[in-house]
């Protein structure tokens, strides 16, 4: 029990810290680097929440493709430098206040909902590849197939986007 | 009271044809003027006679003290009010028909003459057909609205013919002048059938007078009505304070002015008092108003007569005097006398006035009096039918003036000694005035340019055989109404005494007066006529005085002879001020309230827009803020302030 | 289905008149009207038939089921006034147009007769929501009109115009909505709304939402602004169209929509309406006194005008509403010659100040012949058309209020005063130095200035047979607003 | 392992992918970097699907655990068009800070 | 359903048709194949059904609105012939018509969704598709700005729209949409805090995408941005499907729930409409103009959104297309002027009255209909949409949006004025066939609406 709570606290902590340096690091590279660690914990998350296969796909999916492209762009830019210039110090106040209270309505709002702590199923299944590839290729048939179309768009736009070439 | 009967009166045709013939001649002179060239005088001169055949026709098949209403149509109606198309014929009307026809067709044949060289002859004659026809509406309708149909047909005649010669501006003023204080007249005339229609839901003579009697004596809707009826009048009829208009309209050609502005038009006022005169009998204040603004008239442009240069002018006040004279005798109930005093007036009126325009066709358009001198002479038949006529307006017995105009200040002293004191007075100045007139232009030697008076010539025998006839009746008209001491039968009296047999029972019979007082009167009224007779003799013929030029007069012959700055005070009072809120309208309320509120609002509209669309910065990171904001301003305002 | 033909003769002229080229289009729009004043006396000669009318004039059919709106149209006396006056109109205004070159103008007599159309529409519909379609559409080719062939500064002053009267019919149709979703009967057919009135507390806010609307379209005092510069900027043909006969849309409207219906609410804030309208009459006949402008000065004249007719109508007596309908008749008469008359001096001229204009009377005695008597037709000379009606709106002001008829009396004078000071600066006198040539009138000048010459005596001799033909109406309408 | 769901009430991960999602929007807020504001949207998106996955387990309903695989699914398009995009910029304005885009404002 | 699969296969033809070289017939195939999916889609009028174990469901609502937009991308795909002539264009041909007919997808989707993940994949398929499309010229600096632009706020908006629709989930145990319906219907009373921050986060969301203020800043950058085509596309088929997917939304899963979002969404439709209509007042950017104007429609949109328990569904229809057919044929109708112009300045219409009447005509009437003036479709959309709203007792609301369109006409008469008033620039004006086919196509397609609205108001 004291242990697996004890994983959550570490990872929870990890996480959260994890998604302030990406947002406070001055060097995208940096920003990069922890968004990495980032997405670790939250795969980890997956992991204590008996959502292994997701832990794995998420890992790789971000980790593997995502950030790499990230990686790849800010490279191509040459964007690994401080050369962001600030916004006005009122301005970051304004974020930071706006993220703060959106925080705090949101949980202000859901206060009184939220779900109690209760006893789960003994045994959560459903995070299994089994369970899922159910869920995906039975129920979900349609989106499955649907975010093809999604993907070839975004495939062929990013082509048609990123061609280095002027007539 | 819907009469579609048809009528079957032998009275019918005749009645009909009178404003019909006139009606008749204007559409062919105004269709075929041009073509008919001079013939359209005669045309228009026929028809006239026409008419007056058959008012006489009427005059002698009328059973005496009889009346007949010829209905021509239901003109319309509204709620359950007719207004029929309706003729009434009784000795009132009869005698206005007799004098609008008789003389107006004398001045017709008279303008043949006068207008001759005019450029616009059948356009004239063709306006004065017209003019007849609304005069002859104005006093056979047997309601108020037929009347107000003649009451602003005349108006506009009148305008047209004082703007004849529309080529001169002052003349359209005079003209228009003329039309805009009868409208201002109108307006209470108009009021005035309102209140009729209100309360006794008709405009029928019979019909409002039985109404008014069964609200009885001294009635508040009585007094009112006849209030408004009387600032009708007073501005057709030229009284205090809307005479200006008068002396302004002797623009136009002469014969206008003897017809319209001396004979017949004016005296619509007087007819209609006339007619409605049990409505005036049972409003006691009424009468005294009209008492108080008649006599006041009377005397005021007496006073203003008697610095005028132009001869036409001093027969325009003479006009006024007299209509206020008139208007006396009404508001003391003497409804025939003044009556009577309209048809004589309006026969040596329009003989003065006829002659005027003999003597300025004579002198070849010349009007001021200081120009003259010595006509008659040149000019005799004019002179001598000048000279009946205004021995006639001077009360001189056995010109027809003097009687009608002794049975008024009898009245009068019966009435009121004070108004009979002014009422003479203004008599006797009458007198002063128009043998001045006489003096100036005929006596003595002429003092024109020897231009003119090679040009002088008597008129044709188409304008002096008018003037003598006209000079006749004003000798023998006055014998139709005999005073008490003369005669006992009254005729004039007699004729119409059924039209206010009504009145006289309401009214408080004022007690015979003795003869010998009536004698006292007549004595004192002629001998103030001839002291002021010998008065002027002695100032324009044996001083062979003669007027000054306008810019030597001083003091208060300056004042009086500039008619006592009244139309300069309206200007001023009245027509400056609203040419001012006309601008001020214009300029301050609508381009600068109205408008410019409502360019305000898109203004201020177009300044929100403004304002809003600098939000739109073009920073995406402005805009996710904005978003966030808003959508955190709005969960909590949702979440928090209502749930 | 009278009533359709007479609503279809102009659509479909409009639409041939497209495909027209040069004179033609004139002769046929010509054509068309003629056509259709004359089926209007047939359908007058059915209406007089009361059995046959019934079925012959009505149109009731479902164009939209929910919210439910009826193709409704019906012709009553009231109606029937209004074509008739749109129908004798509209040739004139046409024929007016025979000797002035436009160019497209088979576009413009299009846009005349689509007007006609929409005009129309709006006299004979009886349910609200197409009477509302008619009312908006009869101000998109006025709009385009006055845009295309207007004078100087014509964009900003037509957006104006556009744009209050959008605003006030605008607010007329939530008007609209609010009565159809507030009424139990859930139906804007006229027949509905009279019998079944919206509760009295809802009365005074739809009548304001309406009153706006009318009273911009007429228009009264304060909302009046875009009136004089619209009627000067627009082409003739177009000021004849709108003060001939959109402006009595909205005072058609009163009577239609607005009495009837929402009586208690009218009688409610009847008091303002008549002090708007009186102080309106005075204040434009004011106004119009030192007007220099010709069309400004007609314009003003209207807007005194049609104050007073508002008025009576606002008096809620028979002689105000029965005195409304004649005048509104005899104005669309009068307002149409006096504008064609300042077309003709304008055209011929080249200038519309008054100060610089005089003695045209000299050169064209005919055309000053009529332009007086049109003149006179307006100032309400007895035996001319306004005089009944402009009698019988005072008396009914005077019933409601003798103060306010004394008020509003005083157009008699101040009419005088302006429409005379400007024939005499115009016609009389010497001639100016503006105006060395002036031809008399041309045919179809002629045609059309007799014809106004011969209706305004016309009505004003013989004005029985238009007061029998709307007193029933004026009954009816008095009878729903007042029996409460 | 199996026994997170038992120990840790849902609520931490509620307050959790809440918290984190309020860092994204407040990355997003913050920063001018288009590179960074993109990976704060994933950061956002992630915190969803944490929540998604943690009700999915708490609930045992494996359809929340589809619905990340979409949202990756999305998440990796966005992420190649949004980068494409970011490059064709770059290319044209030689940087890819957000606040030089606004040539088109009010 | 098979609407659906038709357009993916007419996408990937298009996409084939690059290899085969089919460039020149394309357009045409793609047409027609458009014509044949829009005849298809009608068969499922009046069979309702769902598919795909609850993924989609064919019913009235989703066959007019893709029939709709199945029409708008036919005539967006008529226009594309002659507005992409560029050679760079010429190069992209099939990609750009694949994408657009895979936005055309995602569109239908949003219309038929049954389950939140199709309603997220519809959306996000329908806008990745258009950030790429807005960013298309990518050596235009205007064109990129946009696109990135409407990709960073609309990835930004589906952060929200996913975490509102986890904690629906969370809630309701379910992602089909007639299961959270019945989730929402049993606990209508004591509705979860947790279902209500969903229901809100989502409706912020949509209420992005609908551009309704004051989630609209996107909108006029976007549209000044993006090609004008694509414009047209976004102002129209984008607008539609966005409200459709936003109706459908709250009328099958939060109708009973709407009361705890009333002041969220009449503030927002008050917002927007003031803001459209009085933003639109100052600009003199033809296209930015319509984008403001576009915001201005969300508002009286959104007002049919708002009185959605008296099923306003056929207003809103009514309303979409008498929008679509005006906004199609102002677009055609500026897409030629700017070619012969070259600036999108609504100055570039000076004149347009003498050079060309009847674009001049087509125009106006155009923009009458956008200003909702009578007898066009835009009137009567604006009317049933009041009407409703009037009913359900939004009279407020209703005022203020008539006062709107007030301002409103104001703006819209403005081009009207330059066209006719203004004198005339230099420059010849000759639209081609397709254009001109297009124009009166959609012009008497919005008179016939306004002619025959009956038809339209029991639709569904």
């Amino acid at each position: 029990m004291v242990i697996s709570q004890l994983i959550f606290y570490t990872l929870a902590a990890f996480t959260l810290i994890s998604s302030l340096f990406v947002v406070f690091s001055k060097n995208p590279i940096y920003s990069v680097l922890w968004l990495i660690v980032c997405f670790f914990t939250i795969a980890g998350h997956f992991v204590m929440l008996n959502a292994q296969f997701l832990a794995v796909v998420h890992i790789i999916v971000y980790s593997g493709a995502i950030m790499v492209l990230f990686l790849f762009t800010v490279m191509l830019l040459n964007l690994n430098k401080e050369t962001e210039p600030h916004k006005p110090t009122l301005l970051k106040f304004g974020a930071v206040i706006a993220g703060g209270a959106l925080f705090l309505i949101v949980i202000a709002a859901m206060r009184s909902g939220m779900p109690a702590p209760y006893v789960a199923p003994q045994m959560s299944e459903v995070g299994y590849v089994k369970n899922i590839g159910m869920k995906l290729y039975k129920d979900y048939t349609l989106p499955f197939e649907v975010a093809s179309i999604l993907f070839l768009s975004a495939m062929i736009g990013s082509v048609v986007l990123a061609k280095k070439e002027r007539s | 009271m819907t009469q579609t009967i048809i009528q079957t009166s032998n009275l019918y045709l005749p009645t009909i044809l009178i404003p019909l013939l006139p009606l008749l001649g204007f559409f062919i002179n105004a269709l075929f003027g041009k073509k008919l060239g001079h013939a359209s005088g005669w045309i228009a001169t026929a028809v006239l006679f026409g008419a007056f055949a058959c008012s006489l026709f009427l005059f002698l098949n009328l059973p005496t003290g009889g009346s007949e209403t010829i209905t021509i149509s239901n003109w319309f109606y509204f709620k359950n009010i007719f207004i029929p198309f309706a003729f009434l014929i009784d000795p009132l009307s009869i005698t206005m028909l007799l004098v609008i026809t008789g003389i107006g067709s004398l001045i017709h044949l008279y303008s043949i003459g006068y207008m001759h060289h005019d450029e616009g002859f059948s356009r004239f004659f063709s306006y004065l057909n017209l003019f007849i026809f609304f005069m002859l509406l104005l006093v056979m309708g047997n309601n108020y609205l037929i009347m107000f149909i003649g009451w602003e047909g005349v108006g506009l005649c009148s305008y047209l013919l004082i703007g004849f010669w529309f080529k001169n501006q002052a003349f359209n003023d005079a003209a228009k002048k003329a039309f805009i204080m009868n409208r201002i007249g109108d307006l209470g005339f108009i009021i005035g059938m309102f209140m009729m229609l209100f309360y006794f839901n008709s405009l029928n003579f019979d019909v409002v007078t039985i109404g008014a009697l069964k609200l009885g004596m001294g009635n508040m809707t009585i007094i009112y009505i006849t209030l408004f009826l009387f600032v009708g009048v007073m501005g057709k009829s030229a009284q205090l304070p809307l005479y200006t208009w008068l002396p302004d309209a002797m623009a136009g050609p002469t014969p206008v002015s003897a017809l319209i502005h001396a004979a017949t038009m004016v005296t619509a006022g007087i007819y209609m008092i006339a007619r409605s005169n049990v409505l005036f009998s049972l409003a006691p204040h009424t009468l005294d108003v009209i008492l108080i603004v008649g006599t006041a008239t009377s005397l005021f442009a007496a006073v203003i007569g008697l610095k005028q240069n132009d001869i036409k002018k001093v027969l325009a006040y003479s006009t006024v005097s007299q209509l206020g004279l008139m208007f006396a005798a009404l508001g003391m109930g003497a409804y025939e006398s003044g009556m009577f005093h309209v048809v004589t007036h309006a026969f040596f009126k329009a003989l003065l006035f006829l002659g005027a325009g003999s003597v300025i066709h004579a002198m070849g358009g010349e009007q001021d009096m200081r120009n003259m001198g010595g006509l008659g002479k040149f000019i005799k038949i004019t002179f001598a039918t000048f000279l009946i006529g205004t021995v006639a307006i001077s009360g001189i017995p056995p010109f027809a003036g003097f009687f009608s105009k002794d049975e008024i200040l009898a009245t009068a002293f019966e009435h009121n000694k004070v108004i009979w004191g002014l009422l003479s007075f203004s008599s006797m100045l009458t007198a002063f005035y128009m043998f001045r007139l006489v003096y100036l232009t005929f006596s003595s030697s002429f003092r024109g340019t020897d231009e003119v008076k090679h040009h002088i010539h008597e008129s044709p025998a188409t304008m002096t055989m008018p003037l003598i006839i006209l000079a006749a009746c004003a000798i023998i008209a006055g014998f139709i109404g005999l005073p008490t001491i003369i005669s006992h039968t009254h005729l004039f009296k007699n004729y119409l005494a059924s039209v206010f047999a009504q009145s006289k029972l309401i009214m408080p019979a004022g007690h015979e007066m003795s003869h010998s007082m009536e004698w006292i009167l007549v004595g004192t009224a002629v001998t103030l006529a001839l002291v002021s007779i010998a008065f002027a003799y002695q100032k324009y013929v044996m001083q062979k005085h003669v007027p000054a030029a306008d810019e030597n007069v001083k003091g208060i012959s300056k004042v009086v002879a500039n008619k006592f700055y009244v139309d300069e005070i309206y200007n001023t009072v009245f027509v400056k001020p609203i040419m001012l809120l006309s601008d001020l309208f214009l300029v301050v309320v609508d381009k600068l309230i109205v408008d410019l509120l409502v360019h305000a609002i898109a203004f201020i509209t177009n300044q929100i827009g403004r304002a809003l669309r600098l939000l739109q910065t073009g920073h995406v990171g402005f805009y996710m803020f904005a978003m966030v904001i808003s959508m955190i301003i709005l969960l909590a305002v949702q979440i928090f302030v209502v749930i | 289905m009278l009533t359709l033909i007479l609503l279809l003769i102009p659509l479909i002229a409009s639409i041939l008149v497209l495909f027209l080229k040069g004179e033609s289009v004139k002769w046929f729009s010509f054509f068309a009207t003629i056509v259709q004043l004359i089926f209007t006396f047939y359908v007058y000669s059915v209406f007089q038939n009361k059995e046959a009318a019934k079925s012959l004039l009505a149109i009731n059919i479902e164009w939209i089921s929910s919210p439910k709106i009826n193709f409704n149209i019906a012709l009553d006396g009231m109606s029937l006034l209004m074509v008739f006056l749109s129908n004798l109109l509209m040739p004139l205004i046409v024929l007016a147009g025979f000797n002035r070159t436009q160019e497209r103008s088979h576009i413009f007599y299009s846009l005349v007769l689509l007007m006609h159309f929409a005009l129309i529409g709006v006299f004979v519909s009886f349910d609200g929501f197409l009477y509302y379609i008619f009312w908006e559409l009869a101000l998109i080719p006025i709009y385009f009109i006055s845009l295309n062939w207007g004078g100087v500064n014509r964009s900003t002053v037509t957006l104006k115009f556009f744009i209050y009267t959008l605003a006030g019919s605008l607010l007329m149709l939530f008007g609209f909505l609010f009565l159809y979703w507030n009424t139990n009967l859930h139906s804007l057919s006229w027949f509905d709304l009279t019998v079944n009135h919206i509760c009295s507390c809802k009365q005074g806010f739809i009548f304001w939402m309406f009153f706006i609307a009318y009273a911009i379209k007429i228009p009264l005092i304060p909302f009046h602004t875009w009136q004089p510069d619209t009627y000067s900027t627009a082409p003739t043909q177009g000021t004849m169209l709108l003060s001939g006969i959109m402006l009595k849309m909205g005072l058609y409207s009163l009577l239609r929509w607005l009495l009837p219906i929402i009586p208690n609410g009218v009688a409610e804030y009847t008091p303002i309406a008549i002090a708007l309208c009186v102080i309106g009459v005075v204040y434009a006949s004011v106004i119009a006194i030192m007007q220099t402008d010709i069309k400004k000065l007609f314009a003003y004249s209207s807007i005194a005008h049609v104050g007073l007719i508002a008025a009576g109508i606002f008096a809620l007596n028979m002689q105000g509403i029965q005195g409304g309908l004649v005048q509104m008749l005899a104005h669309g008469i009068n307002v149409v010659g006096v504008f064609y008359c300042a077309d003709i001096i304008i055209n011929r001229t080249g200038n519309s100040n008054i100060n610089s204009l005089g003695g045209i009377r000299l050169l064209a005695p005919r055309f000053a012949t009529y332009f007086i008597i049109i003149v006179l037709g307006s100032v309400a000379l007895p035996l001319t058309n306004s005089f009944i009606g402009e009698f019988m709106l005072l008396f009914g002001i005077f019933e409601y209020n003798s103060w306010a008829a004394i008020m509003a009396g005083l157009t008699i004078i101040l009419g005088a005063v302006y429409m005379l000071r400007m024939y005499q600066k115009v016609m009389l006198g010497d001639l100016n130095e503006n105006v060395t040539v002036f031809e008399d009138l041309k045919w179809n000048e002629e045609l059309v200035l007799a014809t106004i010459a011969i209706l305004i005596f016309v009505f004003g001799i013989f004005p029985k047979p238009i007061l029998e033909l709307v007193e029933p109406i004026a009954t009816e309408i008095f009878k729903i607003s007042f029996v409460k | 392992m199996e026994n997170t769901i038992q120990a840790v009430p849902q609520n931490w991960y509620l307050l959790l992918s809440t918290f984190m999602f309020c860092i994204g929007v407040m990355g997003v807020l913050l920063r001018r970097n288009a590179i960074i504001i993109l990976m704060c949207i994933e950061l956002m998106l992630n915190a969803v699907n944490l929540l998604l996955v943690s009700f999915s387990s708490y609930a045992g309903n494996a359809e929340g655990q589809v619905f990340v695989f979409f949202i990756m699914v999305v998440a990796a398009a966005e992420v190649a068009v949004g980068l494409a995009l970011l490059v064709s910029i770059y290319r044209n304005i030689a940087s890819t800070d957000i606040d030089i885009l606004s040539k088109m404002k009010w | 359903m098979n609407t659906l699969i038709y357009t993916a296969c007419l996408g990937l033809f298009g996409l084939l048709a690059e290899i085969f070289n089919l460039r020149k017939y394309l357009i045409p195939i793609m047409v027609l194949g458009l014509a044949v999916i829009f005849s298809l889609n009608l068969q499922t009028w009046n069979h309702p059904e769902t598919h795909f174990n609850g993924m989609l469901t064919d019913s009235n609502f989703s066959t007019a609105f893709s029939g709709l937009a199945i029409f708008i991308m036919l005539i967006i795909l008529i226009l594309a012939g002659d507005f992409y002539t560029s050679s760079d264009d010429e190069k992209h041909i099939s990609d750009y018509m694949a994408i657009l007919v895979f936005t055309l997808c995602g569109a239908l989707m949003m219309f038929s969704y049954a389950n939140m993940a199709m309603l997220f994949l519809g959306i996000e398929t329908l806008s990745i598709s258009l950030y790429v499309m807005a960013g298309s010229r990518r050596f235009e600096v205007k064109s990129n700005e946009a696109g990135f632009k409407y990709f960073l706020m609309g990835s930004f908006a589906s952060a929200f729209l996913l975490f509102g629709i986890a904690l629906i989930f969370g809630v309701t145990g379910t992602f089909s949409i007639d299961g959270i319906g019945v989730y929402m219907r049993a606990h209508a009373d004591q509705l979860d805090p947790l279902f209500i921050v969903g229901m809100l986060l989502m409706i912020f969301a949509m209420l992005f995408k609908v551009s309704a203020a004051p989630f609209h800043f996107w909108a006029p950058d976007v549209y000044e941005g993006a090609p004008s085509l694509i414009t047209a596309l976004m102002s129209t088929l984008v607008k539609i499907a966005a409200f459709a997917a936003f109706y459908k939304l709250l009328s099958v899963c939060f109708v009973f729930a709407l009361g705890k979002a009333e002041i969220i969404l009449t503030v927002s439709c008050a917002a927007t409409l003031l803001i459209g209509n009085l933003v639109a007042l100052t600009q003199d950017n033809f296209k930015r103009l319509l984008a403001y104007s576009g915001i201005s429609h969300a508002g009286y949109m959104l007002l049919a959104i708002i009185s959605l328990q008296g099923s306003t569904d056929s207003a809103l229809f009514l309303y979409s297309a008498g929008y679509a057919v005006a906004s199609l044929a102002a677009f055609a109708i500026a897409i030629t002027v700017f070619k012969a112009t070259g600036t999108e300045s609504i100055s570039g219409f000076n004149g347009l009255g003498k050079k060309n009447p009847m674009l001049a005509a087509g125009l106006s009437m155009a923009m009458l209909s956008l200003a909702g003036i009578p007898p066009f479709a835009g009137f009567f959309g604006k009317y049933f949409i009041f009407s409703e709203a009037m009913r359900n007792g939004y009279q407020n609301l209703v005022f203020l949006a008539i006062i709107s369109s007030i301002i409103g006409v104001f703006y819209y008469m403005k081009v009207i004025v330059a066209m006719y008033s203004k004198p005339a620039n230099e420059f010849e004006v000759k639209p081609t066939f397709s254009y001109q086919l297009v124009i009166i196509v959609c012009i008497l397609l919005s008179i016939i609406i306004g002619v025959f609205p009956g038809l339209f108001t029991k639709l569904l």
